[in-house]
């Protein structure tokens, strides 16, 4: 490979792993504070419509993205309220708001535009552009918050209360810190970084948006942060890996390969999901959730 | 000795508690002095928690006050009992596994928003409580890998480091070793002589008596009485406690024992944690006669009673039943009961009974492949006719076949266990803990039954942290430490001294 | 009065490709005629045969199933429903009461591929189709043509998005394999992905090279960026259909649409006037008189699934 | 029936309503009458023999994922695969009735079943192994065994399966005596005049199994330790129930379930493989199994809820063009967060 084909592809890995990244920095703030989070994928959805539609309507990338991030933020709120305060089933509560995620985008959007749910295509200004390198602000933007992420979560009071109330809240709660305020504010963050993911989707990556958008990428995010053992530093790592991989099956396919002939791109759609399956089942050492992700928690 | 005039550390006046039809706490007044060491003592579900909870802002009470230092407390939460000074123990500690040791201690109290500063002051405060009270444990070091003694340090270091005056420790000697338990008495002591108050809960007497300045004895959650320590004595306490003399008189008959229907030799097991728990174990069980394994929890004890259930697997050794030897390949639970062993588990909440499920459920819990209950199919009639026959042979209340087992009561729910377990007709019984969580009117049928069931002929394994109980049950006494049984006495022979000294693990110097 | 109705295909008929095509041209019947038009916009297979009988069983005539995802649905409920005329999109179905109306886009595309090798500058251009399927092989194979006629030395890059119908939404892929041709040197790319191909426009309109629309005319969606879409006009079509049947002379049979029927061509307005010279334009027009007279003759994927190099 | 609901589980009229509710507000907001939508709704589900019987054919296939999912939730498993495992199931059916060529119909329709059952049973049981031998979480190894066997339909139905010359990624079609028997062929037959709809004799096999799931609970011994290994492992263990058998049966009957959905819209309806055949049922399936409180009888009456919500929001399309059908998506989201609020976590 040529040396400018090495940049492109490293470009385009950038590019595909930025919305992973915020998504799975999204979970990882959820999980760590003991809420899984499934409904990430209907949150980006929210956040990629709601940015989309308003940059549309405005013409204004930044309310487009101040948008994203309060539509995926009142989804968060609205499932934070049933799984903190009404000890909700979390998973359940995470694929409702799938399906109030792509149900609602679909059906305003229609509503909105008459396009079957898609936005217009936006103009140049209303977008995310790319300025350095071929990037934009938001994928230089996941770097900086997967760091940050890094540094509340072990240097910060915050962070600490945050690992407390998913491995044991029980002991938080007795030790005087709030487990509810706690998992409201990570669920939060949850939301708002489900926002910037929708929103690299639809104001960065594709200019407009598109019913069910996201296509897995939810999922995917959540399969690297299961990858990531739930560690910041790694999901950043596993995010690019995986971007990479999209990247790299976007580049060969129909291509063959020395030795293993074409692979068929469906292969590549796979693999983060089968690596995770082996990850999982402990056959490259084995990943722990945060003890009490999963667990709505309640005062004896 | 509270000081006069000055105002008590701590006053608890009128706090009363319901949950439900439950009054938890009734009209409770208590007053604890600046360096008094208070302890109180109550059966089980006499509210003696719920009290403490209440104190720490985990429960709201229904009625009444709290004072600190002569003023008036309003305590919503934990946040508010530490900013007063309030410090607990908790009985299952309140620990985060996966932390060291030193971000547990600054947990809530983490001085700041950024943990550095915070740290580099939890760790000089560690390093002088530890110089002061002889209290070391490594900061650095990740709780979940500490032993219980060690994580009960880091509890109380947590309740020290945020200068706690007022500290309460909820049964912290359950878990310990008696030299362990001794090394906490005087811990307490030092603690008071600086000028703390602690309110202390044990179940056991002799230990409220040697390190309280006071005792208070809650009954149906009410107090009522409180003694000095130098003034009263264990059966005064005890009628307090129960409302009664306790007796404990129990008859047995005076049969010699059959022949031997469980022989284990050998045994070596791991709990599960990978550590190794029982380590070459020999025993024989005969019929007719109740064998008490005696030892300070955590000893091996639990792991005997599973392996020989079959919930554990042996790692080598040989078990024989009724002289026939068992393959430990093929040994489970299903298989143990079919070859007549009968199991009361330690743990009833998690292994005797499934709280969601109705009495009926429960009663055939183990005992499902019963042929008599349904041919190919189960038959539900006949379910409950097996569950009602046992509640009333055994008076379990309420006679409720289709209420969730988890509403019954705990003596009530483990009078089902030893029903079913009991009425299937075993030769052999292991029973783990039997009164554990059980009021004093459910123990003495229990007692009452066990010994009924020895007098017919069968082999009961007892295994009890409660030297009373194997006392007033066994014919013989095993005593493990440390995976090993390290003594064995015919009960008239050998008194609760030598017990305990075999149960520390001082063996030669009792024989 | 003829009660005319469309069944859209699982893109919708918003999808910027034959579905919205099919919209248009109904519109604009109903502009010009003022007669009402029913249209389904179907969610999953099972509606494909209910929505075709509902239309049918409601007196609808004649009624348009638009793709060739139809053609099993469309073949039960006109055996069941002889005497309502309908017509199919992009697919043949042998019933006395079916128009099937077929496309010869490789024509078309043959158009644009000349026009492509002569605007680049590279001598490399390149292709991105949607989901990878015969028809969209024969636009790339017509491209191909068009374009070695205008350049035998011209290198052509060719993409699929996908294998799946999720290949005709992915603007982000689409965009991603533009990027890829143009980081190895193209700067023209045709798309011929439905909503996939709005990436792809938009990412060689980002990259200032050029991009082809498709279907409908998507000279204004970059303007100046777009060096001219290949029309495949399916509005047209619908139209016409409508038309005959309002006048009584609808037909059933095969309909195939090529350069001679202005069933498909090649767009030029004011968005892409400039970056169309008149060696250009000049060649296309030849180019169509030449395939309509039968001097040329494009080879049909289709025909034998296979291209000439 | 409705008794039986009871226990806190809000029944599935009151969610219903909810979700009614919802759709209606959603309406009003974007301009459009929402009673004449509700109206709409209603009478596109329920008001001809067409509308009744789509509503039945979605609701066979949500019978069958609710079951699947009740049944591993009895287990303790919470089973988010069912969706993949309707997909592989389908591969199986396909793969019989494809070769079924020649063969007496009811061989054919009984080989192509039990070969969607085998192949659904064994995605399922993977994960069920996993968990069982390796410890691996089975929500996230069945969401990820989901996406697995997409790709892995994909890639068969590109390639390996494609008719020839198809457009289409699908098989050709299935042999004549491989599909079941239709409402319409017999109302045909019966000389009443068909509905128009695929509702076929699935929605019978759905029916037994319900109640073969509700008896197998219930009733057999196997059943009870699963619902002991379900509500708790540890008592489970206490009372000789093997863990490993009790997760792969429960696996394994959870994803033969599921190849339900593949016989309803394969053998019944497409008579031929496509992608993403299944549609989203196994999600939905998750809901009704919930809004049942896993009750394999109460199953019945959610499925015919999400068939009805179905149903109608496929109808409103026809009346009003501006209502994308997605609304109905958004219900049921709506629902589904009523009831994961008002049950609070069962285990
Ligand atoms: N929510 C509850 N509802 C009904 N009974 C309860 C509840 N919580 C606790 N109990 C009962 O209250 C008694 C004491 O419970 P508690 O949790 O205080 O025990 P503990 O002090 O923590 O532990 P231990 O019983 O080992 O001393 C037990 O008999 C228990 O069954
Ligand atoms: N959260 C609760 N809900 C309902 N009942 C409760 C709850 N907590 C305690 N109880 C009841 O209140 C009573 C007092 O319980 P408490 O835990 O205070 O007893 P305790 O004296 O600590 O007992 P133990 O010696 O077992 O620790 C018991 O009857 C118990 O069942
Ligand atoms: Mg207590
Ligand atoms: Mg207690």
């Amino acid at each position: 490979m040529a040396m400018e084909n090495i940049l492109s592809f490293l470009g385009a890995a950038l590019r595909l792993s930025t919305p992973l990244i915020y998504a799975c920095l999204a979970g990882l703030w959820s999980e760590r504070a003991g809420v899984i989070d499934v409904g990430l994928e209907g949150k980006m959805l929210a956040g990629a419509f709601a940015g989309a539609a308003v940059a549309a309507l405005t013409g204004d990338v930044g309310i487009g993205l101040a948008a994203a991030v309060a539509a995926s933020m009142t989804l968060a709120a609205a499932q934070g309220f049933v799984e903190v305060e009404r000890g909700g089933d979390q998973i359940v509560c995470g694929m409702a708001v799938n399906m109030i995620g792509a149900g609602v985008t679909a059906f305003v959007g229609a509503a909105l535009f008459a396009e079957g749910g898609r936005t217009p295509a936006l103009p140049r200004e209303a977008r995310v552009l790319p300025f350095v390198w071929g990037q934009d602000a938001l994928t230089l933007g996941a770097f900086g918050v997967a760091a940050i992420t890094a540094f509340i979560l072990y240097r910060t009071r915050f962070g600490l209360r945050l690992r407390a109330a998913g491995e044991n809240p029980r002991a938080l709660d007795a030790a005087g810190g709030s487990v509810r305020a706690t998992r409201h504010a990570a669920v939060a963050v949850c939301g708002l970084l489900c926002g910037l993911s929708g929103a690299d989707l639809s104001l960065a990556q594709a200019a407009g948006f598109l019913p069910a958008m996201t296509a897995g990428k939810g999922f995917i995010a959540l399969a690297a942060l299961v990858f990531a053992k739930w560690r910041p530093g790694a999901a950043l790592a596993t995010c690019l890996l995986f971007g990479g991989l999209d990247a790299a099956a976007i580049r060969m396919e129909g291509a063959p390969l020395p030795f293993l002939g074409v692979i068929p791109t469906q292969a590549f759609q796979a693999l983060p999901y089968l690596m995770t399956v082996v990850l999982l089942a402990g056959f490259v050492g084995g990943a722990r959730p945060p003890a009490a992700a999963g667990q709505p928690y309640r005062r004896e | 000795m509270p000081a006069l005039g000055a105002p008590p550390a701590l006053r608890v006046f009128g706090v009363t508690k319901r949950f439900g039809a439950v009054v938890a706490n009734k009209d409770i007044s208590l007053d604890v002095a600046r360096g008094e060491i208070h302890a109180i003592v109550g059966e089980n579900g006499a509210g003696k928690s719920t009290l403490m909870s209440i104190l720490m802002g985990m429960v709201t009470p229904d009625a009444g006050e709290i004072f600190v230092d002569g003023v008036r407390a309003r305590i919503r939460s934990p946040r508010d009992a530490a900013a007063l000074g309030l410090g607990m123990v908790h009985q299952h500690f309140m620990l985060v596994d996966t932390l060291d040791v030193l971000d547990n201690v600054m947990l809530g109290a983490e001085g700041g928003a950024l943990l550095a500063a915070g740290r580099k002051r939890a760790r000089a405060r560690l390093a002088d409580l530890s110089r002061a009270h002889g209290l070391s444990v490594d900061p650095d070091a990740i709780v979940g890998d500490l032993p219980v003694g060690l994580r009960q340090r880091v509890e109380i270091l947590k309740a020290l480091a945020r200068d706690a005056r007022i500290i309460i420790l909820d049964e912290p000697t359950a878990a310990l070793t008696p030299d362990e338990a001794n090394d906490l008495g005087l811990l307490m002591r030092w603690l008071a002589a600086d000028g703390a108050s602690i309110l202390f809960i044990t179940h056991k007497l002799n230990e409220a008596l040697a390190v309280a300045d006071r005792i208070s004895v809650l009954r149906a959650g009410a107090v009522v009485a409180t003694h000095a320590a130098a003034a009263t004595d264990a059966r005064e306490l005890a009628r307090a406690m129960v409302g009664r003399d306790v007796d404990n008189a129990l008859s047995r008959g005076d049969g010699p024992p059959g022949r031997t229907l469980l022989e284990a030799r050998d045994l070596t097991a791991r709990g599960a944690d990978g550590r190794a728990r029982l380590s070459g174990v020999s025993l024989s069980l005969r019929a007719g006669e109740i064998v008490g394994v005696a030892g300070v929890a955590g000893h091996g004890q639990s792991e005997l009673i599973e392996v020989l259930a079959a919930m554990r697997r042996m790692e080598s050794g040989a078990l024989a039943l009724d002289g026939e030897p068992v393959d430990a390949a093929v040994y489970d639970p299903a298989r143990a009961r079919a070859l007549g062993v009968a199991h009361v588990p330690e743990d009833r909440s998690r292994h005797g009974i499934v709280g969601e499920f109705p009495a009926a459920g429960n009663a055939i819990l183990g005992r499902h492949r019963d042929r008599a209950l349904g041919r190919r199919l189960l038959d539900p009639g006949a379910i409950r006719a097996r569950c009602a026959d046992l509640m009333e042979r055994w008076d379990v209340r309420p006679r409720a076949p289709d209420t969730p087992v988890g509403r019954f009561s705990g003596g009530n729910q483990q009078k089902l266990v030893f029903a079913r377990e009991i009425e299937a007709g075993p030769a052999i019984l292991l029973v783990g803990q039997p009164t554990r969580g059980v009021d004093i009117g459910a123990i003495e049928a229990i007692h009452r039954r066990l010994l009924a069931l020895r007098d017919a002929g069968k082999a009961i394994l007892l295994v009890s942290v409660e030297l009373d109980e194997i006392f007033a049950l066994s014919d013989r006494i095993l005593v493990m430490h440390e995976g090993r049984i390290v003594g064995e006495r015919a009960t008239a022979s050998t008194d609760r001294r030598e017990i305990g000294l075999l149960m520390a693990g001082v063996v030669e110097r009792a024989a | 009065e003829i009660k005319p109705a469309i069944v859209y295909d699982l893109g919708g008929k918003f999808d910027k490709s034959f579905n919205e095509g099919a919209f248009r041209g109904g519109e604009r019947f109903t502009a010009e005629t003022g007669v009402a038009l029913r249209d389904f916009e179907i969610q999953n297979d099972a509606q494909r045969e209910q929505a075709l009988r509902r239309f049918a069983r409601d007196g609808a005539s004649p009624v348009i199933a638009v793709g060739f995802s139809h053609a099993a649905a469309l073949d039960k409920v006109a055996r069941d429903f002889p005497q309502t005329p309908f017509a199919i999109v992009d697919m043949v179905v042998d019933r006395p009461n079916v128009k099937s109306i077929v496309f010869r886009e490789h024509e078309g595309s043959y158009l644009v591929g000349l026009l492509a090798a002569m605007a680049s500058k590279s001598g490399k251009i390149g292709f991105v189709g949607g989901m990878d399927i015969p028809l969209i092989r024969k636009f790339a194979c017509g491209y191909r043509q068009g374009a070695r006629r205008a350049n035998p030395g011209v290198e052509i890059f060719e993409n699929m998005t996908g294998v799946t119908g999720a290949a005709w939404a992915d603007p982000v892929k689409g965009g991603e394999l533009a990027r890829a041709q143009i980081d190895r040197g193209a700067d023209v790319i045709y798309q011929a992905a439905g909503g996939t191909g709005i990436g792809v426009l938009r990412a060689a309109a980002d990259a200032g090279k050029l991009g082809v629309g498709t279907d409908a005319n998507q000279n204004g969606l970059f303007p100046g960026h777009v060096l001219t879409s290949m029309l495949k006009r399916v509005d047209n079509a619908v139209i016409r259909a409508f038309s005959t049947a309002r006048a009584g002379t609808w037909t059933s049979g095969v309909e195939s649409l090529g350069l001679r029927e202005e069933g498909v061509g090649w767009a030029l307005d004011d968005n892409n006037r400039g970056l169309v010279t008149p060696a250009m334009k000049d060649a296309a027009d030849r180019a169509v008189d030449a395939i309509v007279s039968g001097d040329i003759v494009v080879h049909d994927y289709m025909a034998d699934s296979r291209c000439p190099p | 029936m409705i008794a039986r609901l009871g226990r806190g589980v809000p029944e599935p009229a009151a969610v219903g309503l909810a979700a009614l509710v919802a759709m209606a507000v959603c309406a009003a907001a974007i301009g459009e009458n929402p009673l004449g939508l509700l109206r709409a709704l209603v009478l596109g589900a329920l008001g001809d023999t067409e509308g009744l019987a789509f509503t039945l054919y979605y609701a066979t296939d949500f019978i069958f994922a609710g079951l699947a999912v009740a049944v591993a939730y009895r287990a303790g498993l919470f089973n988010i695969g069912v969706e993949g495992q309707s997909l592989v199931a389908g591969v199986g059916l396909a793969l019989a009735a494809l070769a079924s060529g020649g063969a007496p119909s009811w061989l054919a329709i009984l080989v192509a079943s039990l070969a969607a059952m085998v192949f659904g049973a064994a995605w399922a049981l993977v994960p069920g192994w996993l968990l069982a031998r390796r410890g691996g979480h089975v929500v996230i190894t069945t969401i990820m065994f989901n996406f697995i066997a997409s790709a892995l339909l994909s890639w068969l139905l590109v390639d390996p399966m494609r008719a020839q010359g198809s457009m289409q990624p699908e098989t050709r079609p299935f042999p004549p005596g491989a599909s079941l028997l239709r409402l319409d062929d017999a109302l045909v037959v019966l000389g009443l005049s068909p509905t128009g709809s695929p509702l076929n004799a699935s929605l019978a096999l759905a029916l037994a199994a319900m109640v073969a799931a509700h008896v197998f609970l219930f009733r057999s011994r196997l059943g009870f330790e699963t619902r002991v290994f379900g509500a708790s492992p540890t008592a489970a263990h206490y009372a000789g129930v093997a863990s490993t058998r009790v997760i792969l049966i429960a696996m394994g009957l959870s994803g033969a379930l599921a190849s339900g959905v593949a016989i309803n819209e394969l053998l019944g309806a497409q008579n031929r493989l496509i992608l993403d055949f299944s549609g989203g049922a196994g999600f939905v399936g998750i809901a009704v199994a919930l809004l049942a409180g896993n009750r394999p009888l109460a199953i019945a009456p959610a499925a015919l809820l999400f068939g009805f919500l179905y149903q109608g929001g496929a109808a409103l399309g026809l009346d009003y063009p501006r209502v994308s059908p997605q609304i109905v998506t958004a219900a049921q989201g709506v629902m589904v967060l009523l009831i994961g609020g008002l049950l609070g976590r069962r285990r």
